[in-house]
């Protein structure tokens, strides 16, 4: 392998094992985190639209409260949302560097995200359908259960996949936590250094998997969708 | 053989001579293990934090700084480089030819910008507050000489923006990468080694200052291979700071 | 049994308020199949929907088995729900679950085996006719197909109440005949209390023992189906019920003086009705023989309803004018309305 | 002229290939009421929504005045849309859109000036009796106003030719009658040719004049609606024409035994059927009185279709056995279809 | 104002001038990218809805094209990006640097999200409606003008409140070509600087731009569902 690209990306091979490094790193960040967010953020936009004064349980108080964490998380530059977070990092990850200590943070900036993606994703459900599974009795755990997601599951994986593109992209800021990760090598060496082979492989990687990502939800919109 | 593990923490992309460094260091028994930051106010935070043990990525001044705002208690155990900032511009061929209105890009970091403003004072065309010490921003320029635009952009984008200013303050490093040369340069920053604040340094815990492990990272550092990988990766734009 | 005492609901929109239920108060048996008809827009579905608390009424009390609705707590709302089963003027299908699991849908999360849900479910489809069509989505079927899905739906709980808004609306009148059976089969096997909003008289006839008559709002009018058949007090239920039968169409022929009404002489246009027994007694025939009269028949609508006929008759009669007249006498005494809707020319000089 | 030549129209799914329309030939003449009826899944919706083009067929050709719409390029062919009007089963109501502007959209961003817009629009929300809901939502509105706003989107561009799918099945009998009045009117007067998907056989009975029979994607039957009524030459057909009166009822009743038909001696039970000039005759009356029979009515069905009177009588008839005999056989001599459903139990006997 | 603060916000005293111009740098970049980005992103949005194989006028190649560019420009790291673009940037602003050098790639980073939210909302829409429309011979363009858009509003506005928000994320980066703004402002001061006045200050007028942005949207949202 090396030796096949040492004549067209000299510099990548220079740098192969970070380079290997941060693809691992990407994933590690990437996967954990993404689950990490995926339940939390859908269990929050759940909630927030459930919880909307034309929900299935109102609640002013736990509305509210989401929609002002959202906004708050959602303010904050991300760079300075890491810097913040340390302690509370080091007390939930035992510290606050490297790919185990960027995870929290990028946690805190996707599930804002992702829970406004699914508030948008529920909001498109036929409220006809909310109340049929009412008129039958089914409770608001059954709603949500086998109604809200169930019916929405393309919408979800439409959020889900531009979900996880954006947290693809917060990975990159991994690097401020030493977490590496490609987007961190593509910075240093790609941008930092003018490698241009070393910029094209990275971005034709990130590329890739967001071709993944995307192919992904693809194919689960098609299958869900009647 | 025990091993033992040192995590340090860096910036950039001079992993070429740690990288040197952490092959040198495992043949003696240290595991190196290098973490890279992107920003600049973590690494010695997470040295005080006992996150890292030691880092190199500052100059003295940015040290000397961040133990002023944080009470961190962390040392200098060693000098690296001194990578010198310099004026470069593709519409101009000496400073004289600046006139007012002028535009000068200036790195948008707190000390490259202080670095780049004190380096516009010295050639004349601002007046710094002196309070400001080594590290003032453009709030602190009591007068202009010359009635030129500063702009402040992130330092790694400056070479690329040069066709849109008049002249530009770039580092060393990212002139090294955008492939400047050091005769290309207008004015360079005057490299005066063992007293200048702007050399680079390994920093430890206080603690650890006399920790052998530490202070033999610092030795295999100080060596005529780092100094040969430093020339070449450099085309000169950083000096070694040590004899 | 289903009460609802004194129910209004209104709807507060830009344009103004809508009171889409008025003061309504309606008692339901256990085991009744109850009628609700009313023109469009005149709160039916409204109504049907305060039943089970899917429109919270915003005074009046919502009552079945003598326990007042408005007051459960959700948990004992929900439980009370699971044996109300509802079928939707829009259906509401889930449109992510094929026709099979639409079906299930009510008895998953219960005390049911999976092959009991199975056995359940396909047994519905059955009696539906889409057995065909288990596995196919909703939006593979025709308007007619999903209202069916819908109906096995509410049926699969084994509900002791059903609601129906417009249940067979998209069936065609086979269909429709197939599943008034089944409800009525059930209503009588399991005492199933059925509210069926229609807009079809004849099912009303076929299935229902009581009705109301809805507008703007308001229960104009309530009872047996035969009573409100026979006797019906308001205009509203006169339309409704002349729109089941063709006796409308005699005033448009004669609006338009129609050949079919063009009178002979001697000849008188009559409009009877008529309940009962008595007409198993061929009073009209009798009429006919006694008073040798000819009758022939232009319109007829002669129906059972609840093990009783009821009918009209439009006839043109011909004969002798005195004799004519007897017949009308005799007929009239035996509990028979007759009307004269048109006299031949040369009566009307005589003044007949 | 509609033409529909050799029309195939599959649907694939995961369960395999759903035929939907099968070689379907139809011809549906300028000014024509066309009637569509069929069991649920018979692929009514389908066919009508290939004569637009909303579903383009297979295989076969869709022919407006003689021009092919499937060789139309997309311009062309949207212009021949603006001409045809369609009710959808669905509504497809904008929700965004208030009655008003839902009614007003086809007029839109065409020759018509603001204000003609909203007389036009006005006068349709007036013709269907909703003008006092122009500013409302349609989520504010019931089924049926829902469907009403619908047949006013559908009339707003004056089209040439009107395709209802099941357009009055959530309307009440009333506004069924005003809508179908006005449809009627506008094939008067403008030579509206209208095809019309519909369960209800009165609709078809009042206002078509051809009808087609659909089953499993097959036009099975088609003619004149007079002819299909009185000749039905399909299973099918009868079906549907039985549906409408309530003749077939006779037959629960036969099953059952019911009192209303226990026929005391010398008693029959018999079914007539009769159409056109000749009832005006008062040919059974005319039978009673000359073999001196009496016959009591039990169900009867008169109808007028297309200025002919058809009908059906179920009579109980008493009197002499010989004279009952010879009554029948002179009214079967005058065309009417006589048939024995039951003869009491001393005249089974005998053997009449 | 500055006098009212000066006990509780010293340094942002101190730098009030460079403050109160990155926020008129901030409303620069926003308002203009924004606008840009919005009429761009639901063009492409749009036509890549309409050209899906069950698009009313399928094209495989736009359609195909339009993924492409999404999918790459979503694969750039933005801070790579803006580097990357800097010549292209100059082509079309006339210059690379400043907040007129700034729009092209704040524009360049928000089209393809706002492209992929659009097909979001748009794909709630139900089929029946198109249908509808097509019957009555409405032209594609009509079906756009006239069914899409409008009986989307609620969605897109939707969309639009979530882009916006990370649009303005976005502008934080606006820094790195001498753009200014409040986010560089605040990376410059609060965070390498460590004047926590300043941070706190900053995040809340963020927090600030946020809210109206949420709020028009919910307005917008409010007014446009029936
Ligand atoms: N999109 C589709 N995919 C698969 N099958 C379909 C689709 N649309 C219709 N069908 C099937 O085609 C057949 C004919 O459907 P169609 O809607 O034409 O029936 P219909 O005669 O209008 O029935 P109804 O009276 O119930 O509306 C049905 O069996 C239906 O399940
Ligand atoms: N959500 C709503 N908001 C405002 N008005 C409403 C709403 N729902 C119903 N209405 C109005 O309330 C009245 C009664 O509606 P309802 O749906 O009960 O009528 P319906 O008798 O079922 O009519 P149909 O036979 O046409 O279905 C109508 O005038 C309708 O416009
Ligand atoms: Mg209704
Ligand atoms: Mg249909």
């Amino acid at each position: 392998m090396q030796t096949i690209l040492e004549p067209w990306a000299p510099n990548l091979v220079t740098f192969w094992d970070e380079f290997i490094k941060s693809i691992i790193e990407t994933i590690q960040m990437f996967s954990l985190s993404g689950i990490i967010s995926f339940v939390l953020g859908l269990l929050l936009g759940v909630i927030f639209v459930i919880t909307k004064p034309n929900g299935i349980t109102p609640n002013r108080l736990i509305n509210t409260t989401i929609d002002v964490f959202v906004n708050v998380f959602r303010s904050i530059p991300f760079i300075i949302l890491i810097a913040f977070m340390i302690p509370v990092t080091r007390m939930i990850a035992g510290t606050s560097i490297g790919v185990k200590g960027a995870i929290f943070p990028l946690v805190l900036g996707c599930v804002p995200f992702f829970t406004r993606q699914i508030d948008l994703a529920l909001s498109s459900i036929d409220p006809g359908l909310i109340e049929a599974a009412k008129a039958m009795g089914v409770s608001n755990l059954g709603i949500i259960f086998r109604i809200y997601l169930p019916e929405s599951i393309p919408a979800i994986a439409r959020s889900t996949t531009i979900t996880a593109i954006s947290l693809l992209g917060l990975t990159a800021m991994g690097g401020a936590v030493g977490a590496g990760g490609i987007g961190s090598f593509v910075l240093r060496y790609g941008y930092q250094r003018y490698y241009n082979d070393i910029m094209i492989v990275c971005i034709l990687l990130i590329l890739f998997f967001v071709l993944i990502i995307q192919l992904i939800g693809d194919i689960v919109i098609e299958k869900t969708t009647h | 053989q025990d091993t033992v593990d040192v995590k340090i923490g860096l910036t950039g992309s001079d992993s070429k001579v740690w990288n040197y460094i952490k092959e040198e260091a495992a043949k003696e028994g240290i595991n190196l293990e290098l973490l890279y930051f992107d920003s600049y106010p973590l690494p010695n935070r997470a040295l005080a934090e006992k996150e890292i043990d030691i880092n190199a990525f500052q100059h003295h001044i940015y040290l000397e700084k961040e133990i002023e705002e944080f009470d961190y208690d962390i040392t200098v155990i060693g000098e690296t480089v001194f990578a010198p900032l310099a004026f470069y511009s593709e519409k101009i061929t000496d400073l004289s030819e600046v006139k007012d209105g002028d535009i000068v890009a200036i790195p948008d970091d707190t000390t490259n910008g202080g670095r780049a403003l004190k380096l516009l004072e010295t050639h004349g065309f601002i007046e710094i507050d002196p309070a400001a010490e080594l590290t003032p921003t453009i709030n602190d320029i009591t007068n202009y000489l010359v009635d030129i635009e500063i702009i402040e952009l992130a330092a790694t984008n400056i070479p690329a923006t040069l066709p849109d200013v008049t002249f530009a303050a770039v580092n060393s490093g990212v002139a090294s990468n955008a492939g400047f040369t050091v005769d290309q340069a207008l004015e360079i920053e005057e490299a005066t080694a063992g007293e200048n604040p702007y050399i680079n340094v390994i920093v430890v815990r206080t603690e650890d200052k006399d920790n052998e492990v530490y202070n033999r990272l610092v030795e295999l550092y100080q060596t005529d291979e780092v100094k040969e990988i430093i020339a070449e990766e450099s085309n000169g734009t950083s000096v070694p700071a040590w004899e | 049994m289903i009460e609802l005492i004194n129910v209004n609901k209104t709807f507060s929109t830009k344009q103004g308020i809508v009171h889409a239920v008025q003061n309504v108060n309606l008692t339901i048996e256990t085991g009744d199949i109850y009628g609700i008809i009313g023109y469009s827009g005149a709160g039916k579905s409204t109504l049907v929907r305060c039943i089970n608390l899917l429109e919270r009424p915003e005074s009046g009390e919502v009552k079945i088995d003598g326990e007042d609705l408005m007051l459960y707590p959700d948990k004992q709302l929900r439980q009370k729900r699971h044996k109300i089963g509802m079928i939707f003027q829009h259906f509401n299908l889930l449109s992510a679950r094929t026709v099979f699991e639409n079906v299930a849908f009510p008895l998953q999360y219960q005390q049911f085996s999976k092959s009991e849900i199975r056995e359940k479910v396909e047994s519905l489809l059955e009696l539906v006719g889409l057995a065909d069509k288990a596995n196919a989505y909703p939006s593979q079927l025709s308007g007619g197909q999903k209202q069916r899905v819908a109906i096995a739906r509410a049926l699969a709980n084994d509900p002791t109440i059903l609601l129906c808004d417009e249940a067979t609306s998209a069936l065609d009148p086979q269909t429709t005949q197939s599943i008034l059976t089944l409800l009525k089969d059930l209503n009588k096997k399991l005492q199933l209390t059925i509210v069926i909003i229609t807009h079809e008289m004849h099912v009303v006839k076929s299935i229902c023992n009581k009705v109301a008559i809805m507008d703007k709002g308001h229960v104009v009018e309530k009872g047996s189906v035969l009573n409100v058949f026979v006797q019906p007090q308001q205009e509203i239920t006169k339309d409704f019920i002349n729109s089941v039968n063709n006796m409308s169409k005699i005033d448009d022929l004669l609006a338009e003086n129609s050949n079919i009404v063009k009178l002979e002489d001697n000849q008188r246009l009559i409009r009877f009705d008529f309940y009962g027994q008595n007409t198993k007694e061929a009073l009209i025939a009798e009429a006919s023989l006694q008073f040798g009269i000819k009758a022939s028949i232009i319109f007829a609508d002669v129906d059972i309803v609840q093990e009783t006929i009821i009918g009209s008759l439009v006839v043109i009669i011909e004969g002798d004018i005195h004799k004519q007249r007897q017949a009308l006498e005799f007929l009239s005494n035996q509990q028979i309305r007759v009307e004269v809707l048109k006299n031949a020319d040369n009566l009307r000089t005589v003044g007949a």
